[in-house]
């Protein structure tokens, strides 16, 4: 059963990683291809505080808010760029952030990685801990969720909808388009720095090979496979995607074969991504029916 | 959604049922087939079935067929945690090899103490396992004995000063640290430090600053392909020097990629005799099983890790880890495998003697 | 009859900018089409150029109906579109742009006398040959533009806005210019925005307003008439 | 200790001679398409690769006749990536055609994984000391990579002003819309674009696979130094990229001197990133403005 636990907790991180790009990239229209950095940035930062003592809740907090104003960090040199300039810029953001993990060796242990990061007392660390892991990961989930429906959905939200669509239609009506960009990644950094603490305190191991542009490439999936600007979209793909990638472990695959799994599976997530864009960019579900969801 | 999920839980545990039969004796393996440690773990896998294949033919285990369940990782940590999650809950096996590469190792080890499954390692070296927990066991030696290994090697050299490279990660910065406190304490120096990046193809300006301290010798404590990439660089550009390395390097491919100029590097390497009939009848083995093969690195530790654990199953008085893991801790105590004496410390770690390789007009000998 | 609208409805999305449009260029002629802002004046000469295909209505050049060809198709029949603003290559030189405004005549022999004849003609062109266009100054730049007139050799030029952004005494050069032209056989449909200036050089006219037909007659007659100077000429 | 500098700015060159061959094609397509091309790796990885695969057995071509099919297929992939996913999405959303580059180039690096592996290749080249010219050591290989880059843009130089093809080129990354009223025949142009790019990136990858050895990141490393380079030297002019590709080339070269080899690439990434906040526009086409 805790097989099971274990890929839930891994498909709930994943969604709420997933959504937190959503906001930037389906909501916004922002090109994050850097998103990663956040999610490590939470990661590194709680488990780093807790290690050295801090209680874990508040280590958590300081997390989630260093994410954000790494996000502040970011968008506010480049948020005046367009849209595919953004693009690279946080590409290479990303890039950074992971060759600081790799090589500040006094403050992260560069490749040795960080291992027995510790959990809540509540939580222990014992086999019977997954239940109450899930739990909590489902908490942060459903909060994640909730806010982010909230958010969205909220005049603020509406303001990003219309900065994606025509940001000289937005700055016409008299909105700050920085301002309010600056807010959304700010948000969406701090949400993936949420996913990136419950990473970390679940693995309770972590390094740097954990946090490349592969996984960027894995949420980005997620949420083109499950529709962007909705609000179960990414929810629907970071499920799918996990519980696929899981799947294909039950596959008997004759041990002189094992190693194309790897390059197929890429493959098709590659290939997925190119025919969504051409015959359904809307993804699964489309941002009209996510409207009908939203309303129900 | 709630089908999808529902649906696909379904169609898990459909597959996964009957994987292990019953009447089989079975223990699960983390093993990288896919992703960049993919070229080691196919080679670890072919040696695990050998002893597997031998103990089957021995009449396996209490008159059962012994069995290994493989789980890829991908080569990172989270497929670690995920595949090790898999075998202890679906398939409930006591036992199981963790995975190569320490920082993977070490992702998997507290899952495996809090499940009290007894984990064994065949080629994860970090010092830091040892503090792993009292179900973790390796056959390898840890890093602490290879990084004094290579420091006295130096000094038995006569090299006072020497330039330090070192694969950037856990296996390297480990190694070298050892290297750099025994080194120093025995009152080496060290020109210039610097590590190079795992799997780049151009060292060449790492090179040149090692060649811009014009040192007699370098420590290039790294991996084959790295290893090779960097000979060959420092060929090209005329640096001519004495190399010495570490354990992770001495392979024939080490030859095949930098021809030439991998004559004459010395390292160290966790020694074990090939004049033992243990090496011999393991060679002798492999040569029958994959006919025109060369062994792969660090086969021999896992075949030793099989044959090891076969030995505890035999003689563990039921298949719970906690028997298992008395039994491994009483069987180890002499054994001698294909790689020498593996009597388990109270640490789950081996000791190990250190032997000195040498390339020689293309070949691996021993440097004596 | 050179060009002929029948009926032409055209626009970019679902509401059409034209409706019912209709009128015609006969040999030789040139006409101006003037109008208040969003009267649909550029989008008629778009829509007769190829950019745009009309929902409804023919447009029939030499008595043909061309509604469905391409720009490079009707241009190989004669018929060419000089657009307003940005309508030189500003990183090409002048020899360059000339040489790719050229491309329709598909013969490089024709194409390097061609050059040469606008070279000839306009000296100021000449002297900068060798240098980016985006060096011209506004009047040049419209010059350089025009010159595909002579390069071609065209039945008929579309020109949308020639005298935009340019000085009153620039203005009057180009215009010059259009009547020459109109002189060496080429009739000439233009939109104009100074419809004064406009209407002065040409042989008729058309008033247009919200995407309709509003007047049409000859450039005297539009001149002279109460609505039009009411309207556009400002009193 | 001026050897030392002197090395590491010959080294500079070597590298960023082909950082600019690969930047050419990158902003090429950005130029006309204003897009930016992530699969463009790919083509340097594939042409790297299948040089690999003609020159070894059982083809076993000799190497230098094994680069043409290896080039032709390079070509022919960058076609096909434009027939069948850019060229569908041209009018769409360029999120859209940005998603399906990186999802393109996604399905192509692991194409390579799937035929050869995700370990490190290599031609199996004789080995040996470079030439000595004082104490800077240079191989055959890399005075290759130096000579080829200058061939490469000479012809590009050429094509570009002298031939109509190529000032259509130019014209077309200049004002497409324009272009289209002067009849050029966007779909030659739009070819010429994608052979040239894949030409480039594909002999680029090949020398670089003959230089160091092949790995299926190679493309996706190189394409990022690509994009520096544009970035540094885009002022829409083929040579701005040769200059950008040495420059980013030499400093990160040099860059090694001071600090950290961990940190060579910081240095191009961080170079994007202040040229990014310098000029918020970015480049223009490499296509104009040649002389």
């Amino acid at each position: 059963m805790d097989y099971l636990y274990h890929i839930l907790i891994i498909a709930l991180i994943y969604s709420i990683f997933a959504q937190s790009l959503n906001l930037e990239l389906g909501f916004t229209g922002l090109y994050n291809f850097g998103h990663i950095a956040f999610f490590g940035i939470g990661a590194y930062a709680s488990a780093l505080l807790s290690l050295s003592g801090v209680p874990i809740p508040v280590a958590a907090l300081i997390a989630i808010g260093l994410a954000g104003i790494a996000g502040a960090f970011l968008a506010l040199p480049t948020l005046r760029l367009s849209g595919d300039y953004f693009g690279i810029a946080t590409l290479v953001f990303a890039e950074m952030v992971h060759l600081l993990f790799l090589n500040e060796r006094d403050i992260t242990r560069g490749p040795m990685g960080l291992p027995n990061i510790p959990r809540p007392d509540w939580i222990g660390t014992g086999v019977t801990s997954l239940p109450l892991l899930l739990a909590v990961v489902f908490f942060a989930a459903a909060v994640t969720f909730i806010l982010l429906r909230i958010i969205t959905n909220s005049p603020f939200g509406r303001s990003l909808k219309v900065i994606r669509e025509d940001e000289f239609v937005a700055q016409a009506l008299g909105k700050n388009t920085f301002l309010i960009k600056t807010k959304a990644i700010v948000t969406g950094s701090a949400f993936a720095g949420l996913a990136g603490v419950l990473w970390a305190h679940y693995i309770t191991y972590i390094s740097p090979s954990d946090f490349t542009l592969q996984e960027t490439i894995l949420v980005l999936l997620c949420i083109v496979l499950g529709g962007k600007g909705t609000h179960w979209g990414p929810v629907i793909g970071a499920f799918s995607i996990i519980f696929f990638a899981e799947f294909i472990r039950f596959i008997p695959i004759p041990s002189e074969y094992t190693r194309f799994v790897a390059p197929l599976q890429g493959m098709i997530y590659g290939f997925i991504l190119v025919i969504m864009m051409l015959k359904r960019p809307q993804g699964l579900i489309s941002e009209s029916r996510g409207q009908r969801t939203t309303n129900a | 959604m709630k089908k999808f999920v529902f649906s696909t839980i379904a169609i898990l545990f459909l597959i996964s049922a009957g994987r292990v039969t019953a009447g089989d004796i079975s223990v699960g393996s983390v093993t990288p087939l896919t992703g960049k440690l993919a070229v080691y773990g196919e080679g670890f896998q072919q040696a695990m079935l050998l002893a597997a294949d031998e103990i089957n033919a021995a009449g396996g285990i209490k008159g059962n067929s012994f069995k290994i369940v493989f789980e890829d990782n991908n080569s990172t940590s989270k497929g670690s945690v995920s595949a090790i999650r898999k075998l202890i809950t679906i398939d409930k096996l006591p036992l199981i090899f963790g995975p190569a590469s320490s920082s993977n190792f070490l992702a998997v080890c507290p899952i495996a103490e809090d499940n009290k499954i007894v984990l064994l390692a065949a080629e994860s070296a970090a010092a830091s396992i040892s503090k792993c927990g009292s179900y973790v066991f390796r056959v390898f030696p840890s890093d602490l004995l290879q990084g004094v290994g290579v420091a006295e090697l130096t000094k038995s050299l006569g090299y006072k000063e020497v330039v330090l490279t070192y694969v950037n990660n856990d296996w390297g910065v480990g190694l070298a640290e050892v290297f750099k406190t025994e080194f120093t304490a025995a009152g080496g120096k060290i020109i210039d430090e610097l590590p190079h990046a795992e799997g780049k193809t151009d060292y060449r300006s790492e090179i040149l600053r090692m060649k811009s301290q014009h040192p007699k010798a370098i420590v290039n404590l790294t991996y084959i392909k790295e290893g090779a990439t960097i000979l060959k660089q420092a060929y090209e550009m005329g640096l001519k020097v004495q190399w010495l390395m570490g354990s992770a390097s001495k392979s024939a491919k080490l030859i095949d990629l930098a021809g030439k100029a991998s004559e004459g590097v010395i390292g160290t390497y966790p020694t074990f005799s090939q004049e033992t009939p243990q090496y011999k009848s393991f060679k002798a083995a492999w040569e029958k099983k994959y006919p025109g093969k060369k062994t792969p690195v660090f086969g021999e530790y896992n075949y030793d890790m099989v044959k090891l654990t076969a030995l505890a199953l035999e003689s563990a008085s039921s298949n719970s880890s906690d028997d298992i893991r008395e039994a491994l801790l009483k069987v180890s105590k002499g054994y001698i495998g294909t790689t020498g004496d593996k009597s388990f410390d109270e640490n789950g770690d081996v000791n190990a003697s250190y032997g000195q390789w040498t390339i020689k007009d293309g070949k691996i000998s021993d440097y004596k | 009859m050179l060009l002929k609208l029948d009926g032409i409805t055209a626009g970019y999305g679902r509401e059409p900018v034209l409706t019912d449009i209709s009128m015609h260029v006969e040999q030789g002629e040139i006409i101006c089409i003037i109008g208040p802002n969003g009267a649909g004046k550029s989008t008629a000469l778009r829509t007769i150029a190829g950019q745009l295909i009309p929902t409804r209505g023919e447009v029939r050049f030499k008595e043909k109906n061309i509604s469905a060809m391409s720009i490079a198709q009707r241009g190989e029949r004669g018929l060419v579109f000089i657009p307003q603003g940005m309508n030189i290559f500003p990183n090409l030189t002048i020899i360059e742009n000339l040489e790719v405004a050229g491309t329709l005549l598909n013969d490089k022999h024709k194409l390097s006398h061609a050059i040469k004849e606008v070279l000839e003609k306009y000296p100021v062109l000449n002297k900068k040959q060798h240098s980016f266009a985006r060096e011209l100054s506004g009047g040049e730049r419209q010059l350089l533009a025009l010159s595909r007139s002579i390069l071609l050799k065209p039945d008929l030029v579309l020109l949308d806005e020639p005298s935009l952004g340019l000085a009153p005494i620039v203005v009057d050069m180009i215009f010059d210019q259009i009547i020459e032209i109109g002189k060496s056989g080429s009739s000439v449909l233009l939109v104009e925005q100074n419809a004064r200036k406009g209407l002065s050089i040409s042989h008729r006219g058309y008033v247009l307003e919200l995407g309709r037909n509003r007047l049409t007659g000859t450039g005297q007659e539009l001149l002279e008439s109460d609505e039009v100077r009411q309207l556009y000429l400002g009193g | 200790m001026t050897g030392y500098y002197t090395q590491l700015i010959v080294n500079g060159i070597v590298a960023g001679s082909i950082y600019a061959l690969f930047a050419v094609g990158l902003a090429m397509v950005y130029g006309v398409f204003k897009f930016i091309n992530f699969s463009h790796g790919e083509l340097i990885t594939w042409g790297g690769y299948l040089a690999l695969m003609f020159s070894s057995p059982p083809i076993a071509l000799p190497l230098y006749l094994a680069v043409i099919p290896a080039l032709l297929l390079t070509v022919g992939i960058g076609l096909a990536q434009d027939c069948f996913v850019f060229r569908p999405l041209r009018q769409s959303n360029p999120i859209s055609i940005l998603i399906a580059s990186i999802g393109l180039s996604y399905l192509l690096r692991n194409g390579i994984r799937l035929f050869w592996g995700s370990d490190l290749q290599s031609f199996n080249l004789p080995l040996s000391t470079g030439i000595i010219f004082g104490d800077i050591y240079i191989t055959r290989i890399q005075i290759l990579m130096v000579l080829s880059a200058l061939l490469f843009f000479s012809i590009l130089y050429f094509l570009l002003t002298r031939t109509l093809l190529g000032k259509s080129l130019r014209a077309v990354s200049d004002n497409i819309e324009l272009s289209s009223i002067m009849g050029i025949n966007m779909r030659k142009v739009t070819w010429t674009i994608w052979i040239l790019a894949s030409v480039f990136a594909g002999s680029g990858g090949i020398l670089l696979a003959l230089d160091t050895s092949l790995d299926p990141m190679m493309g996706m490393n190189s394409l990022i130094k690509a994009f520096a380079a544009v970035l540094l030297g885009g002022a829409g002019n083929i040579w701005g990229a040769l200059v950008g590709g040495l420059f980013i080339g030499i400093t990160e070269n040099l860059s090694v001197a001071f600090i950290s080899p961990d940190y060579k690439d910081f240095i191009s990434y961080g170079l994007i990133f202040i040229l990014l906040l310098i000029k918020p526009r970015g480049f223009f086409g490499i296509a104009g403005g040649v002389r």
